[in-house]
């Protein structure tokens, strides 16, 4: 019987600058309430507007796993869209690979968008049925790649379905989705990210969906393709015990804002925001001798409309003081690479 | 530990008819829930655990049928009661909490409307205004301010609106809660602060819960007992500290070496071999043999029964069978 | 709560029953429905020239001269003393008018005054919309004046042989000064609309019903029977049918098809009348245009149409077969395309196209032209016939349907078509009014003349085109009877000749009523309510039985 | 009816019911969305109404041609031309049909009396909705009751009767079915009348206010008028209604049995709520939601049928109107009655959307 375990990866030390993949500088993405041009009229210039993200720096190394985690509503899944330039941000600058991909032409990005990927939250319902194994994986091939011949772009399918486990590639290339196995299925929308080549994938909740028994072996065939295709992978979660086994890296997000970015095992053992506290303590453990007690913070997630001033937290934050309504704390090291946004961090 | 249980679920099998035939979704379960534990039915999806969950209120609906077994609850078979009498006993003596509490409110319908509704159902002879007065004063022990009862299910948070969903579980002060995955959508902090109020309404009110959940977590968080389903037979149910502290059935095993615990540094995740099968054409024997690292040969064809380990701790797999074999029912 | 609701329910299911209950209280007003398909067009006397339109105008006024009831050749004095007194040169007609003919609401009728309204015609009639100016008055009368209180004289351009049975006609009866003023047309007055006549209209919505009072004034011979006559409108002939039936309506005049007819024959309680129609269909043939300007295609056209076919299969009956534009009946009627033809005759048309070099291999292409949504389902079909019939000859037809505006547009404009179908009814029942229209200036497209400037008749185009239109136009001032009658006779054998249209049927109308409605015995044709071939409905000799 | 209140009624009354709405649901954005929705009404109007104009311009066929038949001299032609203002540029008689629109004054029929449209119109168009209101009333109830029934009971004998029903009903010619039922209720058990509005001889005594009979017939107190007005409506009523009711009935019973499938649903079952109240009071209210829509897009198929069951019940209302002057090529008629069809569509349209958003409190303009 195999049993195969695999190590979690602990976080790599500092990189240089020129390392850096993926960079966001100030990034806003607010979604308006109200569209179409006579609304707008009507109101007069100033919408209301959802705050997704607002305002947000952080940098993505070359080859790590960096986690983006936080509760729904947080903006987590809207920041993964603005580094794909799904969405096109309100403000701020986005780098991919030193480019500023804000200002880059249709065409360009295009081209660019061959070297990142997405995966989605249900990877299952995200294959067509009437579509075989080859032509939904060779699809994005011949959309990015089109300058190679039929026959390459075959060859490109045929290598790509090694990589993911699927052996031998020719004969899955002509079944269609409902003929192999969930788990099968869960490489093949892997592999269809993965088969132009892409540096950065973004994988957001890519185990949501899954049952627990199939969650570790995904996990792993994911950070096997990250070895094997050199890969730099954006992890969006909310499992924050799941990030733990794959992130190098995690933020932690809470309306919009960065409360606290930093390696993973600094961020989770010596966590200095009052929020991230409350996260790791709040994620049921599965041990019953190990019974939470710690009480949860007051209040739910405000509107991502009306935030709160100063920090977003302080109305549910154990710790507040009277500042923390009026100022915005800044993000701030607290150590090497921990960095925190809160105005009372060491009293954590 | 009460002699006598507050549901006695016997030799339970739910069908549903398919194109492909007749899928058995749970097979020949049977289980006691004690008066005021919180038991919790752990398994993946698909292994039978909702559908036992709405076939103990006979809630199933077609192509889904029970095929056989008791429902004795409360010294009542409910099986054997008319529709109309079934009808009385849901929603007055065993309430039940869904996944998804945004789609389990009527989007239409005002909080303070479900309520007084559940309320008129039971007892018609309540008028409006006294239905009111009671949803009012429930709702404020849940938490929920009497002022957000005129809203609609939209208008709320999803925590809020797993609050309301209690509440019209206990609107009529319901012995039994099932809750079906009550937490899945929820966030971690809303879902720990939903885990504390399920405890203090146990505490409060004597209630008995039934949690049907597939996170491991959860039941360890506030679980008294635990139930395990795979592929739609029951395969180990014992106390909670047991079951975690030492695992009998193999899958029991794997699922909890699966489940990432972020209390536990370096270690690493166990991976199970396989994928759950398919409950139109299930493995003959075990269920869980193909996927089992300790598969003997008996257990290729015959389905081992649910046995005590050890007290109060059942499995159902061949490895501690005293009498190998001979008890086995052939089937496949 | 939900019993509330019930008891509302109920109460008010019963009191739409109890409502729905009430019978029509007729009262004691004896009232006669008639119901028909037709619409108004125009209530101006000066404008309208529509069959249903003039009913009404007859109905509401008299004329000088009135058709006796019943009958299609028999003028009578109306409002005129006595028939009226003509020139020796034929050219001055003088009437003198009945004393104390009154309008509906009490206004007498002087002549200055009734002189006044008639030159409305001439003044304003050609611009009004219908315009039944420019055909009935504007070629025949110079003037019309009053001499005096009670002397109308009319001066014409040309002597006219049948200027009194125009007389007769709508446009020339006395219109109401207060609704129909001078200066412009007026094509719904709004009620009341009074008239000389035996009635007036007391109530009118369009499309929906007009409402006839007797008119407390008249004091003529048509005097009103009943106290009300309700015209209703329909839109579908199927749904008239049902109608009198159902006995909603008391009598169902035009138009009902042919099958409905046939129908309606054996309901109990009803009665068909069968009119001997003036109404009839006729195929155009353009003789400028290839193959009809050869007059042996013309002829061997005409050789191969059989009338009973079509009379028998398509109308079921209720038709008869056409061998004269003139149809029988009318002044020197012939079966002149019986007579040189003898149709269907196939061994006569092929030895005409034979003639032109067209045998058996070598076919004679034409191309046949009708209007589907003008003329009835019916048409249709008997072009069909038309087409079998000329292909059992040595003919190959092409069957084209075009909508009416641009059909009768290109047709009568002699510009595209080859032939086609075409319907007549007379504005007055005379053989002019059967044939110069077809062969004066252009012929309506048949241009056997052709439009020629300063010439009221057109350029013939041959020799024996100029020979019929100098006999028409003889016969149109001629006022010996048996003169006119030979020049008729000799003038429909020319056409036949020629073959200037192909007569083909004459439809019967038909009057369909409930048997407790009764025309006059007094006058002729009571078992069609006293309507003959010209059409003339007389409301005022209806009788109702309870 | 005066043209005067007929534009009231057919313009004003919708406004006061949605200003009424907004009254009571009073949120700026709401006020803000009845603004835009009427902005863009206006210029879709506008734009078909000219589409039409040009179409019916490029057709073939004239109107004067159509008129004068075969007798028609080319002078009384080009007199008629002139008297109708066709003899004009195509581009002054546009500027014409445009001012025409804007003073809802519509200018005058070609055919026929060449009456102001505006008169013709606030004739036709009561008799009309006297006509659909009611068949929409019966056409709804058999379908959101059968649809429910057939739902609630699905695969039992009477879900397989109604969905047989709504596929026969729907496919049912209509001019057939009406004359059926004249046969059967006028000719055979000479129970109700088949033709026309109301017993002529009882319309000589009613005065015509607002032109719908019913209404009259209520104003004046005249009672055999209302029952006689009731009678004559019954069997084009059933006509129109039962025919629109298939597609009622397949919609309720598809979006109820979605409905049902709901979490709600079978939370509502879990709560021991009563199986009628959860499916008339929970799934249909939900299903309703998206049926609603759905009959703003029947407005469409309705004025058609509409049109049919006016010929077959000699019903003068605009659907027949609009046939007669399509074929007489009366460009002025066909112009009006189509922007007022599209006016009409619109207001309905928006009616429904308000309908929506009353039925479902999600929705917040």
């Amino acid at each position: 019987m195999a049993e195969k375990f695999f190590q979690a990866a602990s976080a790599k030390p500092a990189e240089a600058a020129s390392d850096v993949l993926v960079r966001l500088d100030n990034v806003r993405k607010h979604f308006p309430l109200q569209s179409g041009f006579i609304a707008s009229l009507l109101s007069g210039g100033h919408t209301p507007a959802v705050k997704a993200v607002d305002g947000i720096s952080f940098v993505i190394k070359k080859g790590e796993v960096f986690g983006l985690a936080g509760e729904s509503g947080s903006g987590k899944s809207t920041v993964g869209r603005l580094v794909l330039r799904l969405y096109e941000p309100t403000s701020g600058k986005i780098f991919f690979d030193g480019i500023d991909i804000c200002k880059l032409p249709e065409e360009q990005m295009r081209r660019l968008r061959a070297r990142m990927q997405l995966v989605f939250q249900d990877p299952l319902a995200s294959l067509n049925p009437r579509m075989t194994i080859g032509q939904a994986i060779q699809h994005p091939v011949s959309i990015h790649l089109s300058h190679l011949s039929q026959e390459e772009q075959r060859e490109k399918v045929l290598h790509i379905l090694e990589a993911v486990g699927m052996i031998p590639p020719e004969s899955y290339f002509e079944l269609f989705p409902h003929q192999i196995s969930g788990g099968q299925r869960q490489r093949v929308v892997l592999a269809r990210a993965l088969v132009t080549g892409p540096e950065l994938v973004v994988a957001d909740e890519p185990i949501a969906m899954a049952d627990v028994s199939v969650r570790a072996l995904l996990l792993d065939l994911m950070m096997q393709l990250k070895e094997k295709l050199d890969l730099t992978y954006l992890f969006i979660t909310h499992d924050l015990a799941t990030a733990k086994y794959v992130c190098d890296r995690i933020a932690i997000m809470y309306l919009g804002k960065m409360c606290e970015i930093g390696p993973l095992n600094e961020v989770y053992q010596h966590s200095a925001h009052p929020y991230t506290r409350a996260l790791l303590e709040a994620v049921p453990v599965p041990d019953p001798r190990r019974r939470r007690t710690e009480p949860m913070p007051a209040g739910e997630i405000p509107s991502a409309i009306n935030p709160p001033p100063g920090c977003r937290f302080h109305p549910r934050c154990p710790l507040a003081q009277a500042n923390c309504a009026v100022d915005e704390p800044p993000l701030r090291e607290i150590r090497p690479g921990h960095f925190v946004a809160c105005h009372y961090a060491e009293k954590v | 530990m009460p002699a006598e249980p507050l549901f006695s679920i016997r030799n339970l099998t739910v069908e549903y008819a398919t194109r492909a035939g007749a899928v058995k979704a749970a097979e020949d379960v049977s289980f006691d829930i004690r008066r005021e534990e919180i038991l919790g039915l752990v398994g993946e999806s698909g292994c039978g655990k909702s559908t036992l969950g709405k076939a103990l209120m006979r809630l199933h609906r077609t192509p889904a049928r029970i095929t056989g077994g008791e429902l004795l609850f409360d010294g009542r078979d409910l099986m054997k009661l008319t529709e109309d009498e079934m009808r009385a006993v849901r929603g007055a003596e065993i309430g039940m909490v869904f996944q998804d509490p945004m789609t389990s409110l009527n989007p239409v319908q005002r909080i303070i409307e479900h309520l007084t509704e559940t309320v008129r159902a039971h007892e018609p002879r309540t008028t409006d205004q006294e239905a009111r007065e009671r949803a009012a004063v429930l709702a404020e022990k849940l938490g929920i301010r009497s002022e957000r009862l005129k809203e609609y299910p939209h208008q709320m948070s999803g925590g809020m609106r797993q609050r309301v969903m209690i509440s019209l579980a206990l609107a009529l002060r319901a012995k039994l809660v099932i809750a079906d995955e009550p937490t899945t959508s929820l966030d971690v902090i809303v879902e720990a602060k939903f885990l504390d109020l399920l405890r203090e309404l146990r505490r409060e009110f004597g209630l008995t819960i039934l949690l049907i959940t597939h996170n491991i977590g959860v039941v360890a968080e506030i679980a008294d007992r635990v139930a395990v389903m795979y592929a739609a037979r029951l395969v180990e149910i014992g106390d909670v500290q047991d079951i975690f502290a030492s695992p009998k059935h193999p899958y029991t095993q794997g699922l909890l070496r699966s489940v990432p615990n972020i209390q536990l540094d370096g270690e690493s995740l166990y991976k199970m071999e396989g994928m759950p099968p398919n409950l139109l054409h299930p493995p003959r024997g075990c269920r869980f043999h193909p996927r089992c690292p300790f598969a003997m040969e008996i257990c290729r064809d015959y389905s081992p029964e649910l046995q005590a380990v050890d007290g109060d701790h059942f499995t159902a797999c061949w490895l501690y069978h005293k009498t190998t074999g001979k008890e086995g029912a052939k089937n496949g | 709560m939900k019993k509330k609701l019930q008891i509302m329910l109920a109460v008010l299911m019963v009191a739409v029953l109890a409502l729905s209950a009430c019978q029509p209280k007729s009262g004691e007003k004896v009232t006669i429905i008639i119901g028909v398909t037709d619409q108004i067009a125009s209530l101006d006397p000066a404008d309208a020239y529509a069959t249903h339109d003039w009913e009404l105008i007859k109905n509401i006024g008299e004329g000088l001269l009135v058709w006796k009831p019943g009958s299609s050749d028999e003028l009578v004095p109306g409002i005129a003393q006595d028939m009226p007194e003509i020139s020796e040169d034929g050219l001055t007609y003088t009437l003198k008018l009945k004393p104390g003919i009154k309008f509906g609401d009490g206004l007498e009728l002087t002549a200055p005054m009734y002189a006044q309204q008639l030159n409305r015609l001439l003044t304003i009639g050609p611009s009004c919309p219908n315009d039944v100016a420019d055909t009935l008055a504007i070629p025949y009368v110079e003037s019309i004046t009053a001499p005096d209180d009670e002397t109308l004289v009319f001066q014409l351009k040309v002597p006219v042989a049948y200027f009194p049975q125009i007389l007769a006609d709508a446009p020339y009866l006395p219109s109401h000064p207060d609704k129909f003023p001078l200066t412009e047309c007026v094509l719904f007055p709004e009620a009341p609309i009074y008239g000389v006549g035996p009635w007036f209209i007391s109530q009118y919505t369009q499309n929906e019903q007009l409402v006839l009072e007797p008119n407390p004034y008249y004091e003529g011979e048509r005097t009103p029977q009943v106290d009300q006559i309700i015209i209703r409108y329909f839109t579908d002939p199927q749904t008239l049918a049902l109608a009198v039936q159902n006995g909603e309506i008391d009598i169902a005049w035009r138009f009902l098809d042919p099958e409905l007819i046939d129908q309606l024959r054996g309901v109990a309680d009803l009665t068909v009348g069968d009119i001997p129609g003036g109404a009839i269909r006729y195929l155009i043939l353009n003789h400028t245009m290839a193959p009809m300007d050869d007059p042996n295609v013309a002829k061997a056209f005409a050789a191969t149409i059989d009338r009973d076919a079509i009379v028998d299969t398509v109308y079921k009956g209720a038709a008869t077969p056409l061998f004269s534009m003139d149809p029988p009946g009318f002044l020197g009627a012939t079966d002149a395309f019986d007579t040189m033809y003898q149709s269907p005759n196939i061994t006569l048309a092929n030895e005409f196209l034979a003639a032109s070099g067209y045998d058996e291999n070598n076919k004679c292409a034409i191309e046949l032209w009708y209007p589907p949504d003008h003329y009835g389902a019916a048409t249709a079909a008997w072009m069909e016939l038309i087409k079998q019939q000329l292909e059992a000859a040595n003919f190959t037809v092409d069957l084209k349907a075009q909508e009416w505006s641009t059909y009768v547009t290109a047709l009568t404009g002699g510009e595209s078509y080859q032939a086609g179908v075409l319907g007549w009814f007379y504005d007055y029942p005379d053989p002019s009014n059967y044939l110069d229209p077809f062969v004066y200036n252009g012929g309506m497209g048949t241009n056997v003349t052709l439009a020629a400037e300063g010439s009221d008749y057109g350029e013939a185009i041959n020799e024996k085109a100029q020979q019929l239109v100098d006999l028409l136009a003889q016969a149109d001032v001629e006022t010996d009877i048996a003169a006119r009658t030979e020049l008729y006779q000799q003038a429909q054998e020319i056409y036949a000749d020629l073959v200037v249209t192909v007569p083909i049927i004459i439809l019967g109308e038909h009057i369909t009523y409930r048997s407790n409605i009764h025309g006059s015995d007094a006058y002729g044709a009571a078992e069609t309510l006293n309507i003959a071939t010209n059409l003339e409905f007389n409301y005022s000799t209806l009788t109702k039985t309870p | 009816m005066t043209p005067i209140s007929f534009i009231l009624l057919i313009i004003g009354i919708p406004l006061a019911l949605m200003l009424l709405y907004v009254f009571i649901r009073g949120s700026m954005g709401l006020r803000k969305y009845i603004l835009t929705r009427i902005g863009l009404t206006l210029p879709m109007v506008f734009i078909l109404a000219s589409l039409v104009f040009f179409i019916m311009r490029v057709l073939p066929g004239d109107p004067v041609r159509s008129a004068l038949g075969p007798r028609g001299t080319a002078e009384q032609a080009e007199h008629m031309r002139q008297a109708l203002g066709l003899d004009k540029p195509l581009i002054v008689q546009y500027g014409i049909f445009l001012k025409d629109i804007i003073t809802l004054n519509f200018g005058n029929s070609m055919v026929g009396g060449h009456r102001p449209i505006i008169d013709e119109m606030s004739e036709r168009f009561p008799a009309t909705l006297e006509l659909i209101v009611p068949a929409s009333i019966l056409a709804l109830a058999i379908g959101i009751i059968g649809g429910a029934l057939a739902a609630s009971r699905r695969k039992a004998a009477a879900d397989y009767f109604l969905r047989v029903y709504s596929v026969v009903i729907y496919s049912l010619p209509i001019f057939w079915f009406g004359l059926m039922l004249q046969l059967l209720f006028g000719i055979q058990l000479k129970l109700l009348p088949v033709a026309g509005r109301i017993d002529p001889i009882i319309r000589t005594t009613l005065e015509p206010v607002t032109n719908m009979y019913l209404i009259d017939s209520l104003i004046s107190g005249n009672w055999p008028a209302l029952g006689s007005a009731v009678s004559h409506l019954i069997l084009p009523t059933i006509t129109l209604g039962l025919v629109l009711s298939g597609v009622f009935v397949r919609m309720t019973r598809i979006n109820v049995i979605e409905t049902l499938q709901a979490d709600y649903i079978a939370a509502a079952r879990a709560r021991g709520i009563r199986e009628k109240v959860v499916v008339y009071g929970h799934a249909l209210k939900n299903a309703m939601i998206p049926v609603i829509t759905l009959i703003g897009l029947q407005v469409a198929i309705l004025l058609a049928g509409a049109v049919l069951t006016e010929t077959i019940f000699n019903w003068p209302g605009m659907g027949g109107y609009l046939v007669q002057r399509i074929s007489a090529r009366d460009y002025t008629a066909v112009q009006s009655v189509i922007a007022m069809f599209a006016l009409l569509v619109a207001l309905i349209s928006l009616t429904v959307d308000l309908i929506y958003s009353l039925l479902d409190p999600r929705v917040r303009y």
